[in-house]
């Protein structure tokens, strides 16, 4: 940062080499076909200038060969650059399974961010170099968008529902997170910055925070408060499931759709019930449709989520 | 002049505002649209310069955001809805298709007239929208943004866009039956010109695609009006949904743009080398190909929104597909240039520099279609960069190629050469350095629709408002000149570039009912002599 | 130019040509409108699979005889129009005017029970956007369905009013004699108009009124 | 457009089949065919469209071939856009299902770049 005439930007995480590669080529390509074309434009403009008024030009005469030469050629080019960007893309939506659980929520004009244990920030996040952290996205309002060009990286942030992107910073340092998808009057100003710092200043900086509560055990006390365990109990009742367990599994709807109870799934059950109607139960769930914030209910699927895990370590594995 | 004088040319057949605004001459309707798209155009390009002013500094210190936020937003929409899309087809189009088939005048002059005002009105919706209140959703009306929680007159600009949708409709409906029904006797469908072909290709395009855009903007004035929750997640909406609808129509919408230049290209290119075409076939074909397989890439603008993976790919795959035709054209323009005679007049200058800024826009979309690259520029000034190539580089510098190529036809005068080759160069200049920087600016990460930005990339953003200023400068030239041509151009006879084709083979300008006698066409297109053949 | 050809139009050389552009630019035109409405069916598709639940409760909330009537409606009215036409073709004015009338009357008989339907539905607080309310079990995601209820019928409406205009044009023609055997082009035209709109409604129907109605 | 003088019978067989259709979709309505009550509502509809379209809309009769290119790309692009969008929607889960419980405490959280 700082440079008064910067030409390209910083390079922080494992995806913004291998972007850049593929970015590199493509200059090679583009440079390769500018400099024939202008160049044969050159060369044609003045080997074939017009020199008398009545000058004849050579007949047009059909060149299969030139032809299929001009399609297949940029076609096969066409396609590698094509399998080569959707490798990246799926190398860029693919978080690997360790990776550090952040939640983002995005509003007019600001970025909420969470941490896996509870510690908040506005504007801001701090993370250790070398760690791959997946980020959890979503919007109170309109759509936003995550951006740090630093890691070549932005993903859209659109309310009602998750997003995810993740990355493995390379580089301390301080980079620019902008927002960049559209979002009213502020949108220049929705701005803020990610702060890569080697493992031993992160675990300063994670000491030096007031022992924040953990996303679950906030989930917990809302799960009381909001009266969700008056009818889901840990002991399987007839009122209500039991949610111990249930993420990530499959589940049967009312219509015999199967679908993934992922994070989307608990949302929508929470604020839409009536969306996915889980098999063999009355429709009595209510909405919480206002009730509760994005974080809150961001904090409750933290909660039944751990609850899936109490189960697994209860079963002994 | 004698009393034996021929029918008076359409520019004296009748005197007076009337004759003008109930005329349902082709050509007369073609300089209504003329006048009203050029006012447009600086309508836009007044914005475009209050952007570039402020984005001189950092801060932005010439508005407050929100102002800002309406500048771009009038600034894409005015440049898009009403300039871009009607300015080759309903201007030279308007003009000149009738003339290149042999037609008196398209299939329904009446229906012609009424999209001119359809146009007018939409165009007064939507500039007083901007009046009273401003835009500030930008020109893609993202949901829910534009449908809850702006608070600008979404609503009333979203009824002159729909307006202005269906006098796009009209004039595709136009162009396709008249192209069907009405050619000259010998006019078979590869003896048509290739401009012809590409406004064959645009109209699909036009009827297929807006009816799609009315739809999605009648929703998002009823989400807006009754809340339906249609695209609003709190109720259950979907906003991913808009963007589909949206993008159906507004990528072909960019193929409405570029494919008329396209067309331009291949009668100056033919014309100024005066040789015949080379590739005829492949030429037509690319056209039709890239306006069928140009709506089945829309979701290229969508690959980090948060659509299906898959879907994605798809659409990638199928973007570079599209691409594809658009190379076929270029190389078989240089393949015509080859051996053959050049002239560098003022359309063939336009041409060369279109030709090359094309190339650079559409490589750049080749970056933008790589998926992997796409997260990366998505929404900065590379997308600005990539699109103002291929639409102010490309699809400006076709139109006004167009629009000296077929100057003396349209008035019977020739602008001045000098004058005009001198714009034609500024307006190259000029725009690179406007466009330029924002590549490299875009690939900084400084996004789009930014009021203002952090301060290293300022030198850049300096760099690109000088270019602008000068490529002002370039567009307002033109303007004198070709103004000063109406009565002073020298007079230009009904063929000044020797070149074929039937709109030649008339007067200057022409009579109103374009021809005196039906012509009969014998020849292929594009029968420009050579050393072996004698034409004569 | 020889205005000699009674009906012909400047630009064209023959009637000939004149009514195959007319017939063509109506089909072009009908083009056009499927894709008009296809955008909304397309979101219709899409919303009905995330939302079947509520889609199926809603439809059933609409009154299936008024859907079944107003179809019934609406296909008498092309049948109808497709006799105007016929009385057209071989000059009856008596003919196209009582079915062009009777094409009208039907017209707004199916306008009448639309209104009708509207009406019920917005006493049941069942528009969305105006104090919407649904009971049961998908109170909140039900306005999904009454959105596109609304926006497909109202635009669907929106056509038959402007089909009914223009009838009201061609029974002024059809007055003053204007229909001859050789020159009814205007008849024909209107009514490809007349019968894309019963096709869309034909489409409606089950979409709307049939989800799910045997639970 | 069709040159052809089609007889009152033939539209009146048209129209009788028309009613019948429509009391026809309405009844299969009411019986339980599982996901076969989606498909013969369409087809039913389908029908209709195609019977107007052929015998009312003069389809069938008209020596202009392009009508029937008009009418195919009308619904053909309809499809497009109907496929596409819905390719989409129910391909949109994400491509790795989330695991069981996230990394969420501190503890977890270090060992992860200690580990490194
Ligand atoms: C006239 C307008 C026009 C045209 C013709 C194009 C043409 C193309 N566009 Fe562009 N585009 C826009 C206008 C246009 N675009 C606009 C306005 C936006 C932004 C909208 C917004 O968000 O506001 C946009 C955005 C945009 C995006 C989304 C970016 C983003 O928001 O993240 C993408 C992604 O794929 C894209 C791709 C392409 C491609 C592949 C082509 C291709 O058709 C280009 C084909 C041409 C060539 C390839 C050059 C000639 C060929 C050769 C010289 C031979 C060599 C070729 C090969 C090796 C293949 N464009
Ligand atoms: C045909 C389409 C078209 C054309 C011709 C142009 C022409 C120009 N455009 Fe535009 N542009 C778009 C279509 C077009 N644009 C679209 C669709 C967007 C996206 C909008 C959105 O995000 O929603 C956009 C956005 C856009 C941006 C990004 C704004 C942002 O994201 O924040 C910028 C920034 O530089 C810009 C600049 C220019 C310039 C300098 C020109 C020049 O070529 C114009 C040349 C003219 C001049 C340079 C001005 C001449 C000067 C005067 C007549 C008087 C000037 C008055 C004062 C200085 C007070 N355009
Ligand atoms: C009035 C009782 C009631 C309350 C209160 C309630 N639920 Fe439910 N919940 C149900 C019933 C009944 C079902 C199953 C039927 C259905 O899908 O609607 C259910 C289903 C669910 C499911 C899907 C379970 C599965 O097996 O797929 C989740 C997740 C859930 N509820 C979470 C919550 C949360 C979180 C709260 C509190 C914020 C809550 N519920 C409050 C009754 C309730
Ligand atoms: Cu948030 Cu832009
Ligand atoms: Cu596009």
């Amino acid at each position: 940062m700082g440079a008064v005439l910067p030409l390209f930007p910083p390079i922080a995480s494992t995806y913004a080499r291998q972007e850049d590669l593929l970015f590199y080529f493509l200059v090679a390509v583009t440079l390769f076909f500018v400099l024939l074309i202008f160049g044969s434009i050159f060369f044609f403009a003045v080997r074939y200038r017009r020199r008398t008024p009545d000058e004849r030009a050579q007949p047009t005469r059909p060149n299969l060969p030139l032809e299929v030469a001009w399609i297949v050629i940029p076609l096969v080019i066409a396609l590698v650059i094509f399998v080569w960007g959707a490798k990246l893309f799926f190398v860029a939506m693919r978080p690997p399974a360790q990776a550090v659980e952040v939640t983002v929520v995005g509003k007019q004009w600001m970025w909420k961010i969470q941490h896996a244990d509870g510690t908040r920030e506005i504007n801001a996040l701090h993370i250790p170099v070398g760690t791959p952290i997946k980020l959890i996205l979503t919007s109170e309002d309109v759509i936003h968008d995550f951006f740090v060009p630093a890691f070549r990286i932005k993903r859209d942030v659109v309310p009602g529902r998750y997003t995810t992107a993740w990355f493995e910073a390379t580089t301390p340092g301080t980079y620019h997170l902008f927002c960049a998808q559209y979002c009213g009057t502020n949108h220049a100003a929705m701005i803020g910055s990610v702060v890569v710092m080697e493992p031993a200043d992160y675990e300063r900086w994670v000491r030096a925070r007031t022992s924040p509560v953990l996303p679950a055990s906030a989930g917990a006390v809302l799960f009381q408060r909001l009266g969700c365990s008056s009818c889901h109990q840990t002991n399987t009742n007839a009122k209500a499931p039991a949610l111990a367990g249930l993420f990530g599994q499959q589940v049967t709807l009312a219509d015999s759709r199967q679908v993934t109870a992922d994070m989307d799934f608990l949302r929508d059950h929470i604020l839409t019930p009536g969306k996915t109607p889980v098999a063999g139960y009355p429709q009595i769930m209510p909405t919480y449709q206002g009730q509760v914030s994005e974080e809150q209910i961001l904090e409750l699927i933290a909660y039944v989520r751990s609850l899936a895990r109490a189960e697994r370590s209860q079963g002994g594995s | 002049m004698s009393m034996v004088q021929t029918a008076p040319s359409y520019l004296e057949d009748g005197h007076g505002l009337a004759s003008w605004l109930l005329t349902r001459d082709h050509k007369r309707i073609a300089l209504l649209y003329l006048v009203s798209i050029i006012g447009f155009f600086f309508l836009g390009a007044i914005f475009a310069g209050l952007i570039r002013v402020n984005l001189l500094s950092p801060q932005g210190d010439l508005v407050r955001p929100q102002t800002y936020n309406t500048f771009f937003t009038m600034h894409g929409l005015i440049m898009i809805f009403f300039f871009l899309i009607p300015s080759i087809p309903a201007v030279l189009g308007n003009f000149v298709l009738p003339l290149m088939i042999g037609a008196r005048d398209l299939a329904f002059p009446k229906i012609n007239l009424l999209s001119w005002y359809i146009f007018i009105v939409g165009g007064l919706f939507t500039i007083s929208a901007g009046l009273f209140g401003g835009v500030d959703t930008g020109w893609t009306f993202y949901t829910p943004f534009s449908s809850i929680y702006s608070n600008s007159n979404v609503v009333l600009t979203v009824i002159g866009i729909f307006i202005v949708g269906f006098s796009s409709i009209l004039t595709g409906l136009n162009f396709i039956i008249t192209t069907h029904t009405m050619r000259a006797s010998g006019m078979t469908w590869f003896r048509l010109p290739l401009f012809i072909w590409a406004l064959y290709a645009t109209s699909l395009i036009m009827v297929l695609g807006t009816p799609v855009l009315a739809t999605t903007l009648v929703l998002v004035a009823l989400e807006r009006v009754f809340h339906l929750g249609i695209f609003d997640p709190s109720r259950g909406g979907d906003p991913i949904y808009f963007q589909h609808l949206f993008w159906f129509y507004s990528h072909p919408a960019v193929y409405i743009m570029i494919l008329p230049s396209l067309g331009v290209m291949s009668e100056t290119i033919t014309c100024f080398a005066r040789r015949r075409i080379f590739g005829y076939n492949a030429i037509a074909f690319s056209s039709l190909g890239i306006a069928v397989i140009g709506f089945l890439v829309w979701g290229h603008h969508m690959f980090v929104s948060g659509q299906s993976v898959y879907v994605g790919m798809m659409f990638s795959l199928l973007s570079f597909l599209v691409a594809i035709p658009s190379a076929i054209k270029v190389f078989n323009w240089m393949a015509t240039l080859y051996g053959g005679t050049i002239a560098f007049d003022t359309p063939m200058l336009y041409s060369l520099g279109f030709i090359g800024l094309f190339t650079v826009g559409g490589l750049t979309g080749l970056y933008l279609a790589a998926m992997g690259v796409d997260i990366h520029v998505h929404d900065t000034y590379f997308v600005v960069a990539h699109f103002h190539y291929i639409m102010v580089g490309g699809a400006v510098m076709g139109f006004m190629a167009g629009l000296h190529y077929w100057w003396p036809k349209i008035t019977g005068r020739l602008y001045p050469e000098v004058w005009g080759r001198l714009a034609a160069i500024i307006t190259f200049l000029g725009f690179n350095l406007t466009f330029f920087p924002q590549f490299i600016l875009g690939y900084l990460g400084m996004p789009r629709r930014y009021h203002m930005y952090p301060p290293e990339f300022q030198a850049l953003n300096v760099l690109s408002s000088a270019g602008a200023s000068i490529l002002g400068i370039g567009y307002l030239l033109p303007v004198i000149y070709l103004l000063w041509s109406l009565r002073r151009g020298q007079v230009a006879g009904p063929n000044p570039w020797r070149a074929t084709g039937l709109e030649w083979q008339t007067p200057s300008p022409p009579p109103t009912a374009n021809f005196e006698a039906p012509p009969v066409v014998r020849e292929e297109p594009y029968s420009y002599p050579t050393w072996e053949a004698q034409i004569d | 130019m020889t205005e000699s050809i009674a009906g012909l139009e400047h630009q064209f050389e023959t009637l000939e040509q004149q009514h195959e552009a007319g017939w063509l630019g109506m089909w072009a035109f009908l083009a056009t409108e499927i894709m008009f409405f296809g955008g909304m069916f397309t979101g219709y598709v899409i919303y009905r699979w995330a939302y079947f639940g509520a889609f199926a409760a809603g439809s059933k909330d609409l009154e299936i005889w008024a859907g079944t009537l107003n179809t019934l409606v609406l296909i008498c009215s092309s049948f109808t129009m497709v006799l105007a036409v016929h009385a057209a073709e071989t000059g009856e004015r008596r003919g196209q005017i009582g079915f062009l009338l009777a094409t009208m009357f039907l017209g707004t008989v199916f306008l009448g029970v639309k209104g009708y339907e509207w009406t019920t539905l917005f006493r049941d607080h069942h528009v969305p956007g105006i104090g919407f309310h649904f009971s049961g079990p998908y109170q909140n995601t039900a306005q999904i369905f009454f959105s596109f209820y609304f926006a497909l019928t109202g635009m669907h409406a929106l056509h038959m009013v402007v089909g009914v205009g223009l009838l009201t044009f061609l029974l002024v023609k059809a007055w003053r004699a204007e229909f001859t055997p050789a020159h009814h082009a205007a008849v024909d035209i209107i009514g490809l108009y007349w019968h894309f709109v019963d096709i869309v409604w034909i489409f409606l129907f089950p979409l709307l009124y049939l989800v799910d109605r045997h639970r | 457009m069709s040159g052809v003088t089609v007889s009152r019978k033939t539209y009146a067989g048209v129209w009788g089949s028309l009613v019948v259709l429509t009391l026809l979709t309405a009844g299969i309505a009411y019986l339980d065919l599982g996901v076969l009550n989606p498909v013969a509502a369409i087809t039913i509809a389908v029908i209709k469209m195609a019977l107007v379209a052929l015998f009312f809309m003069h389809l069938r009769y008209t020596r202009i071939r392009l009508t029937y290119v008009f009418t195919a790309a009308g619904l053909l692009w309809l499809a497009l856009l109907m496929a596409f969008t819905w390719t989409d929607v129910i391909t949109r889960h994400p491509i790795v299902p989330p695991p069981p419980w996230p990394a969420n405490d501190v503890t977890s959280h270090m060992s992860i770049f200690k580990a490194k």
